[in-house]
């Protein structure tokens, strides 16, 4: 209990310092915040005292900083100069593609990249144990915007076997319920006469973009277990094991595994940031409708409300995420609960 | 200091990918400086009769542009040559910038524990929950795109790296008997901390840096990719990327070759990373 | 019994007590040393023995100023410790330590490893700094061409030889060993434990011998002092140790530690469970859980050390 | 078929390794056997070979090892022909082992009831639930007070001692007909180390098991085992009864092991010690003939060729006769 307090405490500051990042962000731009915000297009004085009032820009520093917050907390992150929707409605209507991509690559990441270290940490100074480092090693290395292009040079343009962008073909139509296109799909296939045709649309159109996101989570994955395994392996205790006459398959997955996945929790906090990362590129190759697109595209269209409160909401899901991954760790690691 | 450097290249000489890694850094210096003798034309030459024309190599390329040409008619070989300058430095500069003011906080921090510590650690888990590119963005809204900017961003986001890596041993190290023969001689925390305490966080922090290295030319071409960072007529790599994606149907060889560059530039500064972290960590030497 | 004028060191009810601070809890105080006397006299070797957890290692720090004390008195020749400047402190005390492979930097030449307190507190010129240095290396038994050498070509035992070099560099009056052979071969110890009889006779020494080797302690000190969790159990010659015990965990020490010539005793005793935890002291005598001879009154108060026999000991039943 | 329960004649051990084209001789022609309940003392200091022939007996020595040795039986089976298969029966079935520092050697992610339990289902036909019932019986034979408590405990939360316990009954647990402790107090206090040292010796005798009992610690032998052989890289220098060898040791490794210890003979305090010069020669460097010949004051021109036999329990062409006084 007092883990969870002490973490929560740690929280604050990070928190804040975001807050104060994304705060100053907008009044650190040079030139006049208000006309910032509407453009070179010129404005009535009325217009603008009365923008600067609804800013709350003619409040002194401090209280701005009090209201941004207390407007944050409830959701309420102003709204985006292009479509004039609220911040927080883009982000909602974007958020579900990001985590269908992101989920996607990092769970076949994992489930491809767990089992591929293991092995390599038995077959250490294999044919296959150096032939993995090496690929892995070239996978970790990769500009993933570039592997994207590459991969819709081969799969798209020269094979014709996937889609070059969008989540699903347009001729579908299918009712939202989760926003994830791949269990949407599955519900109306009950429903619907397409059956799964729109369902097999969203994977291909799903599958480039996470092999190119998942690569360098597979990649970091694939090492650390290795490494992770090949420690714990060598420790004492697995030389007991040995002396009890335990298998050599009972050493590995009852003794070692679970031992050594413990450190990769904590990787794979570290590897969602790269993820956020690399969905933004990812997003915008394959212009993938996320939140990675929408920021990007904010950024040319200087739409300062969505690229403030877009960095604030993308930093604490990770803040949150990191803490989850925290308890994980706490729940997997008996030291820790003592 | 010299035998902790003529043991270390005596352990990377058996490691194969490591050796391949430094004959490529060399190849690649090499190539960066002496850049204006072997580049073939003027990276922001414009020839106009000779739009995105593919490799001499292959059909429809001419005996003048070995690589082709891009979309406004330079020469993608000089530019590519011209490139590798631009991202060993942008390497160099993340490195130096983010390894100084890391390795200084992360001994303060580990050394002195306490309220400092937690300050820094706070100030890390701040810019370690803003991603690279996110932070770039923030840089950029503000103070407009650009390749110093871009630098700037990602060698901030870099520092916690060094920050926690550092830390981590300086706690190991100043529990050790010598730090307390140091302090009975009445050597001062600062002697204490840098000269006695520092040079025994050599090993992870040349891996370190050499991983930064590679984090760095990566993260910047990203950036120049999504146009946050280099700005044309600049001949930076992931710039150039960003250019040559419309034409990836038409000309792909105007989207390979960039990316082979950024690819293989990266990967030997993993590759001597890797090979530097298997030479300096006990614990896998210990396996051997 | 005491004579002063021999005296070098005395310590007068030294507490060190660690906080250990917790969220939402009230502070935790570890009682790692309560109320030690005992001093030193010139040219004497006090041997501290005492097992893990006793607060040997503590005193050491204590005694060294690399920890601050709670509360009592230091006297170095007469002079409180806070009153000494720090750089007369470093030339009248210092210490060897027990981890030969840890307590040299590793990135130092050994000429570095030792010339660096001459070079940090005197003005001593290069040239003579080297001097210094080569007839030091010469007196521990360490051979002038390993001078330029790195800690990790030597062995333990010459590893330890640099640790008493560098110790003994400011001439220092005392000097502060902390299992210094502890982490060495057995056939390796006795050469240290000789060369440390040599210097302390050359250079007119005081040592304080912290182990836990009780045949070493016996060997090398003229007096004792027995410490089990925080506090002094028994203090006294060598020969009043060694040879009569009185505390009953002075016996169970001396009947435990594994001996290659005794006569077999019938009567072994041996203590009953481990150390308590020195978070949750118990009330009374600290050993009692443990002691074959406890008698109901042990749990009710903390014996004090009483002058029995000659020497000083901490039990309510010896007598 | 022979009335020793163990029987080691010329075992030697190689290693290979990177740095050396020649594989390192850690062990050399080393011939030794053990009677069924019979405990064997082995000392020697560190890089003796004393560790590296348990891990041999066991057959856990990593994969750049080579064991060779003309006879290797244990209970009437050769040990360096058994199938994989047929080790995982051996280890912890009928030869079990503890080890040095009981805190690194239990698995700290899993219980100990899990721990202990799971090597009696490996070894022994019986239920899970007859399992934890004598894997409480263990606990309180080797002193644990509160045995159904500890079960649930993490190895973390128990002291050294109570940790090098929780390892005995693991090891006893299968009913080995040979226990291997090697050093098994050397990282504890020396009132514990007695306890634990007592309570290996009483099952030894309790369960008529067969013991080695290894340790650099001449005393801790002397105490506790009948019969003791002396190490020195890598070989065998001196055996026989302890009483015996500590009172009239013939070997001046062995001589100047005893004679080094401030308490081995009666002296004075303060006055030097006898101490043996030089340090033990690293793997890569053992010198030919007696390996004890470049620390040896006795040596001769004979000592520093050829191999030198063994003869009498003594490893030496020149045996020292006078008695340590």
């Amino acid at each position: 209990m007092k883990f969870f307090l002490k973490k929560f405490l740690d929280l604050i500051p990070t928190l804040l310092g975001i807050s104060l990042i994304c705060f100053f962000m907008i009044r650190l731009i040079p030139g006049d915040p208000v006309l910032n915000l509407v453009g070179e297009r010129g404005v009535d004085p009325v217009r603008y005292l009365e923008m600067k009032k609804a800013l709350g820009l003619d409040l002194p520093i401090i209280e701005q900083f009090w209201h941004f917050l207390k407007n944050a907390f409830h959701g309420n992150l102003g709204t985006s100069i292009v479509s004039n929707n609220s911040v927080w409605f883009e982000f909602m209507e974007r958020f579900p593609a990001t985590i269908e991509l992101s989920l996607v690559a990092l769970f076949f990441a994992t489930l491809i990249g767990i089992p591929l270290g293991i092995y390599a940490a038995i077959k250490r100074n294999s044919f296959f144990d150096y032939f993995l480092m090496s690929s892995s090693l070239i996978g970790y290395s990769m500009p993933i915007f570039w592997w994207g292009l590459i991969l819709i040079l081969i799969f798209s343009v020269k094979l014709g076997l996937t889609p070059v962008s969008g989540r699903i073909d347009l001729t579908f139509d299918i009712p939202l319920f989760s926003g994830l296109y791949l269990i949407d799909t599955l519900q109306s296939a009950v429903l619907k006469a397409d059956g799964l045709k729109p369902f097999w649309s969203a994977i291909k159109h799903l599958i480039l973009p996470a092999t190119a996101l998942g690569t360098i989570p597979l990649a970091v994955i694939a090492r650390m277990t290795r490494s992770s395994m090949l420690e714990v392996l060598g420790e004492d205790y697995i030389r007991t094991a040995r002396a009890k006459g335990m298998s050599k398959t009972r050493i590995i997955y009852i003794h070692a595994l679970r031992n050594a996945l413990v450190p990769i929790v904590t990787t794979l906090a570290l590897l969602f940031g790269s993820i956020i990362t690399g969905a933004i590129l990812t997003e915008t190759i394959f212009s993938w409708p996320g939140i990675g697109k929408w920021i990007v595209q904010s950024i040319t269209s200087r739409d300062y409300p969505v690229i403030q409160g877009g960095v604030l909401i993308i930093s604490f899901i990770i803040i949150m995420t990191n803490i989850i991954v925290d308890v994980i760790y706490y729940f997997l690691n008996p030291k820790m609960r003592n | 200091m010299k035998i902790f450097f003529s043991e270390l290249f005596f352990e990377l000489k058996k490691n194969c990918g490591a050796m391949i890694g430094i004959v490529f850094i060399i190849f690649s210096l090499f190539i960066a400086f002496l850049a204006p003798l072997i580049a073939p034309h003027n990276p922001t030459e414009v020839f106009a009769d000779a739009l995105r024309l593919p490799p001499s190599f292959i059909s429809g390329g001419k005996a003048g542009f070995f690589f082709g040409t891009d979309d406004i008619g330079r020469d993608l070989l000089s530019r590519l040559i011209y490139g590798s300058r631009i991202s060993l430095s942008v390497g160099f500069s993340v490195v130096v910038i983010s390894l100084i003011s890391g390795t200084f906080l992360g001994v303060v921090s580990g050394y002195y524990g306490g309220m400092i510590d937690r300050l820094i650690m706070r100030l890390t888990d701040l810019i370690m929950s803003l991603p690279s590119i996110l932070f770039a963005i923030v840089i950029v809204a503000v103070l407009g795109p650009g390749i110093t900017n871009a630098i700037v961003a990602v060698s901030v986001v870099a520092v916690p790296n060094f920050i926690r890596i550092i830390r981590a041993q300086v706690m190991v190290e100043k529990n050790r008997q010598y730090v307390q023969a140091a302090k009975l001689f009445g050597a001062g925390n600062a002697r204490i901390m840098f000269i006695e305490i520092l040079p025994n966080c050599m090993a992870p922090l040349i891996v370190q840096a050499s991983l930064g290295f590679s984090d760095g030319i990566l993260n910047v071409a990203a950036l120049g990719f999504l146009g946050l960072g280099a700005q044309a007529p600049m001949s930076e790599w992931g710039t150039m990327l960003s250019d040559a994606r419309s034409y990836i149907e038409s000309s792909p060889w105007m989207v390979t070759l960039p990316g082979i560059c950024i690819l293989l530039t990266v990967l030997s500064f993993n590759l001597l990373g890797d090979g530097l972290r298997d030479a300096l960590d006990p614990r896998l030497k210990k396996q051997n | 019994m005491r004579d002063l004028s021999k005296e070098i060191l005395s310590v007068d009810a030294l507490h060190k007590t660690y906080d250990i601070k917790k969220l939402f809890r009230p502070t935790l105080k570890l009682k790692a040393l309560s109320d030690i006397n005992f001093h030193l006299d010139k040219k004497e070797t006090l041997g501290i023995v005492g097992e893990s957890g006793c607060g040997k290692s503590t005193l050491a720090k204590v005694l060294t100023k690399l920890e601050p004390r709670t509360l009592g008195e230091i006297n170095l020749q007469g002079i409180k410790y806070d009153e000494i400047s720090s750089h007369d402190f470093h030339s009248k005390i210092q210490m060897v330590f027990q981890d030969p492979y840890q307590s040299l930097n590793p990135r130092k030449k050994a000429l570095d490893i030792i010339a660096d307190p001459l070079r940090i507190n005197t003005n001593t010129s290069a040239n003579e700094t080297r001097d210094l240095v080569m007839a030091m290396m010469k007196k521990v038994g360490l051979r002038e061409e390993f001078a330029l050498r790195y800690p990790h070509h030597f062995s333990g035992g010459q590893r330890q030889r640099l640790g008493i070099a560098r110790a003994l560099m400011l001439r220092p009056e005392i000097l502060i060993l902390d299992e210094p052979v502890s982490a060495l071969d057995v056939s390796i110890q006795a050469q240290v434990l000789n060369l440390l009889l040599e210097l302390q006779e050359e250079f007119k020494l005081s040592y304080i011998f912290i182990s836990h080797d009780l045949e070493v302690v016996q060997h090398m000190s003229d007096r004792i002092l027995v410490m089990y969790l925080g506090r002094v159990v028994e203090y006294g010659s060598r020969d009043q140790i060694f040879n009569n015990p009185l505390h009953p965990y002075t016996k169970i020490l001396l009947e435990s530690a594994p001996k290659t010539h005794r006569e077999k005793s019938n009567q072994a005793i041996t203590v009953k469970g481990e150390l308590p935890s020195a978070l949750n002291l118990p009330k009374g005598c600290a050993f009692e859980p443990r002691c074959p001879f406890a008698k109901p009154g042990c749990k009710e108060s903390i014996p004090l050390l009483e002058i029995k026999q000659g020497r000083e000991v901490a039990c309510f039943e010896a007598h | 078929m022979s009335e020793n329960l163990l029987d080691i004649k010329d075992l030697n051990i190689f290693f290979k390794s990177d740095k050396n084209p020649e594989p390192i001789h850690a062990v050399r022609d080393l011939s030794f056997s053990l009677k069924q309940g019979e405990m064997l003392g082995v000392v020697g200091e560190s890089g003796s070979g004393k560790s590296i022939t348990n891990l041999a007996l066991m057959g856990i020595l990593g994969d750049g090892a080579i064991v060779k040795a003309r006879e290797c039986s244990f209970n009437g089976r050769e040990l360096l022909s058994l199938k994989e298969r047929e080790w995982q029966k051996v280890r912890g079935g009928e030869i079990a082992m503890i080890f040095q520092d009981p805190m690194t050697a239990l698995n700290p992610f899993l219980t100990v009831e899990f721990q202990i339990v799971e090597t009696i289902l490996a070894h022994l036909n019986i239920s899970k639930s007859e399992a934890k019932n004598k894997a409480i019986e263990l606990l309180l034979q080797v002193g644990i007070t509160s045995p159904k408590d500890r079960l649930k405990s993490y190895p973390f939360e128990l002291s050294g001692g109570m940790a090098q316990r929780v390892m005995i009954a693991m090891a006893i647990s299968t009913g080995p007909k040979l226990l291997i402790a090697d050093e098994p107090t050397t990282a504890l206090d020396v009132t514990i180390q007695k306890q634990i040292l007592t309570l290996i010796k009483s099952l030894q005798e309790k369960n008529n098991m067969s013991v080695i009992l290894v340790t650099h610690d001449l005393g801790v032998v002397s105490e506790f085992s009948e019969r003791v052989q002396v190490m020195y890289a890598g070989e065998l220098v001196e055996t026989g009864n302890t009483s015996d060898l500590i009172k009239n040791p013939h070997h001046p490794y062995t001589f100047g092991l005893l004679s080094s210890r401030p308490g081995a003979v009666e002296r004075l305090a303060k006055t030097p010690l006898a101490s043996i010069a030089g340090i033990v020669p690293a793997f890569h460097q053992r010198p030919v003939g007696c390996q004890f010949n470049p620390r040896c004051v006795h040596v001769q021109e004979d000592c520093k060729k050829g191999s030198i036999p063994i003869e009498r329990g003594v490893r030496c062409l020149h045996p020292m006769m006078e008695a340590l006084s």
